[in-house]
């Protein structure tokens, strides 16, 4: 295994490009250090990119918001105007692992490890992000949702970096929440996670975006849900429409952490929780 | 004599009863005396007990004195964790 | 004090809190754990395990690793020694396959090189070919007709006639009549249960430091229960002579009964021999999983009468318990134990030791007996349930008294089952109210505990303070057990003693650190040979005064003039005559060394509340009263942390901890992240009572309090989780996915 | 495999090292720098005895690389004591008994000063979920949380 430390994203860029053998870019190494130690994969070439210029800022870009590829996850739980504004986003990166975890972790590496469980993932989806690649073509922004394929694979392509995460900016009476199952308090993988994101005006719901983790090969972004909640005043009836909704796109496997039945059951459980915490964010905001 | 309680499980090696009456002075004579009279529980015994005399449970010492009135039961070898 | 003299009261600091004595080691990072030890010249080892359940090897190539640059030697199953029988050849099959691989993880080769990078390399060069056989991984299953056969001929003469061959061992037991006190009783309940393996988790993985040269004598160096055990068994192995072969025990990061045999250790020191260089071999955490005992999996129906008034007429149970692909599974304590806390006429109960295509199964505190508590207890829960009886109400009806009959045959000595449950019923948790989704359980447990081989010295130092040295290492304070009780019989101050674990050729055998043996059997041995101390003490006061041995007593650390000759002279305090024991007699050291048989059996009863999130099936712990008997709690704090720690495995045991096996037989969460131990969010501060009823075969009537405390829980848990979703729970871990099964009716 | 040299400060010291690039800090800390303080429970980032503060952040020391350290600012359990004078987390631990075996002791320590540093009024949901990511399987925890909070309750009161 070569350890690469360039300085600059396109010295990265280029020696991805060139590598012949398994590459792979080191943000908070939390995976791929796992992966490493298990022998799932040694990398013959691991380019460290968290000190090139950028990586660690957390920046307004415009009225959203720019995350570098190396922002950790303890670096956004402190950031407290992000919080305010994403606290769904915030939180379900909080949720990936524990303290010492989120002294490393970040969002982009949640993202490129392409689990269909990963936390961080279904928060961004509902919050309708972008990822910033830098490549050999140059720069291009694509929609979070379309960088997972299949579990552990990911659309970028040969000596391409994801360098930021882009977050929206933040309409008024509107917020996001994310929540995930796990038989633990902590340190545990999501059987299924939720994430919310929603716009009221007055009590009404105007916008919806909705996302479910760890039903599916990918995560899910399910119009249905949306569907079910917008127009709605968050009652009984629009909560178990989008439940039903919810347990209906799930297409979930058996494993260890969790059945078809619980997964596809607790989702719809799940997407109500989320729902009631994201409404209850969204009516508190001016 | 004493009498020895055996745990049912070894009936069938002592011609179905479950207990013997073996001339012994201590829980070491016991089991040689229970070894003669019943060859069939010398893998058994060589596996490893424990007896218990008066209700104290007796994993080792085979010096332990046993009496005629004495409450003596052969159990499975405790050990433990 | 004479040598054998019961003290129950009166001590001066016995019962005290002091600090550990190996305290500043452990918090500054100082103190050395299995992986700490290094030497020069140093090789590092890697083993290879096989990735089948059940697998012919046919051929091992280990050219391709020899080749690589750093590697120094590998060994396989042709360099251990031949001719082992019966449980020796077990372990050693365990510790490195012969002709077949007989579970995921089974070690079939292993490697020593320059550095761990290089050995992990090379392991990945050695070539097995493999030829797949049917394998079983499921307890049932494997007892069933058409099974794949583990290893043929390997059942016992306890077996009878007609099982499978996978079925090794038989136990069966009882007194009474059953049938005929089942037709006594009002209600007669009987329920299937299942509980999967659990692994005991310790968080420091198995790890040595082996050095065996030409000339045949070797030191071994690794993190044990027990190290003159694993001299035996590696010096069986490696065919060597157990003197030449020198362990020392290092502090070791939890054990549980997974650390009492050997997995490692023979690999190194055959690796050292082959290269006549030290080596050091470290598990990583998924070889703990795959290839180091978990408990056993079991299968077990209980069936249980009562009258309406809450006595138990008859209990009966059925208990199947799988221990991986060798006989052992403690199914025999899982039958003697079920009803153990009971005075019950008609009992009856079989087990079956059950093989399978899973790793040797080990023990694990109180082995087989917190299993049979949860089946046992469950049904006695919902007996009186249905009869509208409390259940500790019940339980005290029937409680096991000193004379009772034990379920398992003898007559109970002094016990105190009935102290624990009249403090858990007076107990402000027991009458506490429960909040909505909240349902409250208790349970008992009963375990033996152990004696066994003890030697220990007590050597005191011209200032007159002792080093005492004892073959139990200490997994969770025990040197600060010893200390208190030296200096309690000593009279001298308890920072006067320092305790070591001394390693196998400075002291005579001692069995391993099992069976709540070390405050125990250690315990008695340390006061022993203190009282041995003393009486050589006494006997220079007499000399220099001139005075028979026999009017001379000790009292707060001198000699003092008794009888006739009270007063006559000033006390001499121990610092006087260890200062002039060179000139009076020689250096004065106190011993004691045997096996005491006298560990006392020990109850508790424990009270949980759980809550129950019935739309998602999550279980939280809300609040958990553990209550006791020590016989004596010598020191408090560390007893409680026994009954502490018991209960929070117990709690990881009953809601989530598990051995999942795919259809291919693997091991499929052999990482932390996936075999779920208890975080620290996840548990309630636990809540502690002792009890002491004192064990008469002990000077100070301690009991073994460490195996117990894992009896109740899975019984509680279950009984409080079952009263909390309004539907029983049969099957452990009650898992989320496994209590929204439950609630929908199965 | 060509070797690293990096250059770093550990506990305050300066210090050099080479090691290969599949070496962990935490394999660099025990195998090159023979600072055992710090240990392997599962090398997955699962048990946290291998935490240490990295330029004052919480981490897991198996989780990053050796050659990551380069001009890094590292803190391990064996810099928590001053001299003769013991942290008062390590006086508070061996007064609540708050260990048994002793193997997670390092990092529960040095992940509970990082929290002390942090918050030096945590409530006992906070303490249990910041040391979520440190197993101990001995105690039940229970000690360990008495420990942290008299701890920092006595600090509170010192300073």
């Amino acid at each position: 295994m070569r350890y690469h430390r360039p300085t600059s994203i396109g010295d990265a860029v280029a020696i991805a490009q060139d590598a012949s053998g398994t590459c792979r870019f080191l943000a908070g190494g939390t995976d791929v250090l796992v992966q490493l130690r298990a022998d799932l994969v040694t990398p013959d070439d691991l380019i460290d990119i968290k000190h090139l210029p950028g990586m660690r800022d957390i920046s307004r870009a415009g009225d959203g918001w720019r995350i570098g590829a190396a922002v950790t996850g303890a670096e956004m739980s402190e950031n407290a105007d992000l919080k305010r504004e994403w606290p769904g986003v915030v939180e379900a990166m909080d949720l990936v692992g524990s303290t010492q975890i989120q002294g490393r972790a970040t969002l982009t590496g949640n993202l490129c490890n392409a689990s269909p469980a990963a936390d961080s993932v279904p928060a961004m989806v509902a919050a309708d992000a972008t990822v910033t690649i830098a490549g050999p073509g140059g720069e291009r922004t694509v929609p979070v949702a379309e960088i997972p394929v299949s579990p552990g694979r990911t659309s970028l392509q040969k000596g391409e970096v994801i360098t930021a995460v882009n977050l929206p900016a933040r309409a008024a009476r509107s917020a996001d929440a994310y929540l995930r199952f796990i038989p633990r308090t902590e340190m545990d993988i999501a059987v299924v996670g939720c994430g919310i994101n929603l716009t009221l005006d007055g009590d009404t719901i105007t916008h919806a975006r909705a996302s479910l983790g760890a039903v599916a090969p990918t995560v899910l972004l399910v119009d249905a849900i949306a569907d079910a909640l917008i127009g709605s005043t968050l009652g009984d009836a629009a909560l178990d429409a989008a439940a039903a909704a919810a347990s209906a796109a799930c297409n979930p496997i058996d494993d260890k952490r969790g059945t078809i039945e619980f997964r596809t059951r607790v989702a719809g459980v799940l997407t109500k929780r989320a729902a009631k915490i994201a409404y209850e964010r969204a009516r508190g905001q001016s | 004599m004493v009498t020895v309680n055996l745990w049912s499980g070894l009936r069938s090696h002592v011609d179905g009863r479950d207990s013997v009456e073996i001339e012994a002075n201590n829980v070491g004579e016991v089991l040689r005396g229970l070894v003669r009279a019943y060859p069939q529980l010398e893998p058994v015994i060589a596996a490893g007990v424990s007896v218990a005399v008066d209700g104290r449970i007796y994993a080792q010492g085979l010096t332990q004195p046993v009496a005629p009135d004495s409450e003596v039961f052969l159990l499975q070898r405790i050990k433990g964790g | 004090m004479a040598f054998d003299e019961v003290k129950t009261e009166g001590f001066k600091q016995v019962g005290t809190r002091p600090r550990r004595p190996d305290g500043v080691d452990k918090v500054t990072g100082r103190a050395k754990f299995g992986a700490d030890a290094y030497a020069p010249g140093m090789l590092h080892a890697a083993i290879v395990r096989s990735p089948h359940a059940h697998a012919r090897i046919l051929s091992i190539d280990t050219s391709r690793a020899k080749a690589l640059k750093g590697v120094k030697a590998v060994v396989t199953r042709a360099d251990f020694a031949e001719g082992l029988t019966g449980d020796d050849w077990d372990v050693l099959e365990n510790v490195m396959a012969g002709d077949k691989a007989l579970y995921d993880g089974h070690a079939v080769a292993a490697v020593a090189a320059t550095s761990a990078l290089i050995a992990r390399d090379a392991a990945k060069l050695i070539e097995v070919e493999y030829e797949v056989l049917a394998h079983v991984t499921d307890v049932d299953a494997a007892m069933a007709d058409g099974a794949p056969v583990i290893r043929d001929g390997a059942a016992d003469s306890s077996v009878p006639a007609g099982l499978h061959p996978n079925v090794v061992r038989y136990h069966e037991s009882g007194h009474g009549d059953v049938h005929a006190g089942f037709g006594e009783a009002d209600l007669v309940i009987e329920e299937s249960f299942r509980t999967e393996a659990a692994h005991q988790g310790y968080i420091e993985p198995h790890a040595c430091l082996a050095q065996l040269g030409p000339d045949g004598k070797g030191e071994l160096w690794c993190c044990t229960q027990g190290h003159f055990h694993v001299q035996k068994l590696c010096a069986k192995m490696l065919g060597m002579e157990a003197s030449n072969l020198r362990v020392t025990a290092s502090e070791i990061g939890g054990g549980f009964g997974g650390k009492t045999t050997v997995f490692i250790e023979p690999v190194a020191l055959a690796l050292s021999r082959k290269t006549s260089r030290p080596v050091k071999l470290v598990m990583s955490r998924s070889e703990v999983f795959r290839a180091t005992g978990p408990t056993s999996s079991t299968s077990m129906d209980v069936k249980i009468g009562m009258k309406k008034d809450g006595t138990i007429t008859a209990c009966q149970g059925v208990f199947r318990l799988q221990g991986g692909a060798f006989p052992g599974a403690p199914m025999e304590f899982t039958a003697m134990c079920a009803f153990a806390p009971y005075d019950v006429k008609n009992v009856h109960q079989i087990g079956y030791d059950v093989m399978t295509n899973r790793p040797k199964q080990a023990a694990y505190r109180a082995p087989g007996s917190p299993m049979a508590a949860f089946a046992t207890e469950s049904v006695l829960d919902m007996l009186c349930n249905q009869l509208g009886l409390d259940p500790l109400d019940v339980r005290l009806k029937n409680a096991a008294k000193e004379g009772s009959k034990a379920s398992y045959g003898p007559r109970y000595e002094r016990i105190g089952l009935v102290e624990t449950l009249e403090a858990a019923r007076e107990h402000a948790h027991y009458s506490a109210p429960l909040g909505s989704d909240q349902g409250r359980g208790v349970s008992c447990g009963f375990w033996f505990n152990h004696g066994g081989e003890t030697s220990v010295t007590l050597a005191l130092s011209e200032d007159g303070t002792a080093a005492l040295s004892v073959g139990t290492p200490d997994i969770g304070g025990s040197r600060a057990s010893m200390c208190l009780m030296a200096a309690e019989e000593l009279g001298i101050p308890y920072d006067n003693v320092r305790t070591t674990i001394a390693d196998t050729a400075t002291l005579g055998y001692n069995e391993v650190s099992h069976g709540s043996r070390v405050t125990y059997a250690s315990g008695l041995a340390t006061i022993r040979a203190a009282r041995d101390a003393v009486q050589k003490l006494c006997a220079r006061a007499a000399a220099k005064w001139g005075i028979d041995e026999d009017a001379v007593i000790w009292e707060d650390g001198c000699a003092k003039p008794s009888g006739p000759n009270a007063g006559e002279f000033d006390p001499l305090p121990i610092a006087e005559i260890t200062a002039e024991m060179g000139s009076t007699g020689g250096p004065i050291v106190g011993h004691f060394e045997a096996t005491p048989e006298g560990a006392g059996v020990s109850f508790a009863t424990h009270i949980v509340d759980a809550e129950v999130d019935k739309e998602t099936g999550a279980t939280k712990v809300v609040r958990y009263t553990v209550v006791q008997d020590a016989g004596k709690a010598i020191h408090p704090t560390y007893v409680e942390g026994q009954y502490q720690g018991g209960a929070a495995q117990g709690i990881g045991w009953a809601l989530n901890e598990e051995y999942i096996y795919g259809d291919d037989g693997r091991l499929q969460n052999a990482v932390f992240l996936d075999y779920r131990i208890p975080v620290a969010s996840d548990l309630p501060m636990i809540d502690t009572v002792i009890v002491e009823v004192p064990n008469p075969g002990h000077p100070y009537g301690v009991r073994g309090v460490g195996e117990t405390s894992i009896c109740p829980p899975l019984a509680a848990i279950a009984n409080a989780v079952s009263n909390a979703a309004g539907v029983r729970m049969r099957h452990l871990p009650m898992s989320p996915p496994r209590i929204l099964k439950a609630l929908d009716g199965d | 495999m060509s070797m690293i040299h990096v250059s770093t400060t550990v506990n305050g010291d300066e210090v050099d090292f080479v090691c290969d690039p599949r070496e962990t800090l935490l394999d660099v800390l025990r195998d090159r720098l023979a600072l055992t303080g710090a240990k392997e429970g599962c090398g997955t980032g699962d048990c946290g005895a291998c935490s240490v503060m990295v330029d004052d952040r919480l981490v897991c020391s198996c989780l990053m690389l050796g050659a990551e350290a380069e001009g890094k600012s590292i803190a391990t359990v064996e810099g928590l004591a001053k001299g003769e004078d013991l942290h008062p987390l390590q006086e508070k631990f061996i007064e609540h008994a708050a260990l048994q075996c002793g193997i997670c002791t390092p990092g529960i320590l040095v992940a509970t000063k990082a929290l002390l540093d942090k918050n030096p009024d945590p409530t006992e949901t906070e303490v249990r979920y910041w040391l979520a990511g440190n197993l101990c399987r001995c105690t039940g925890y229970d000690k360990i949380i008495r420990a942290v909070m008299d701890t920092a309750a006595d600090l509170r009161k010192a300073s």
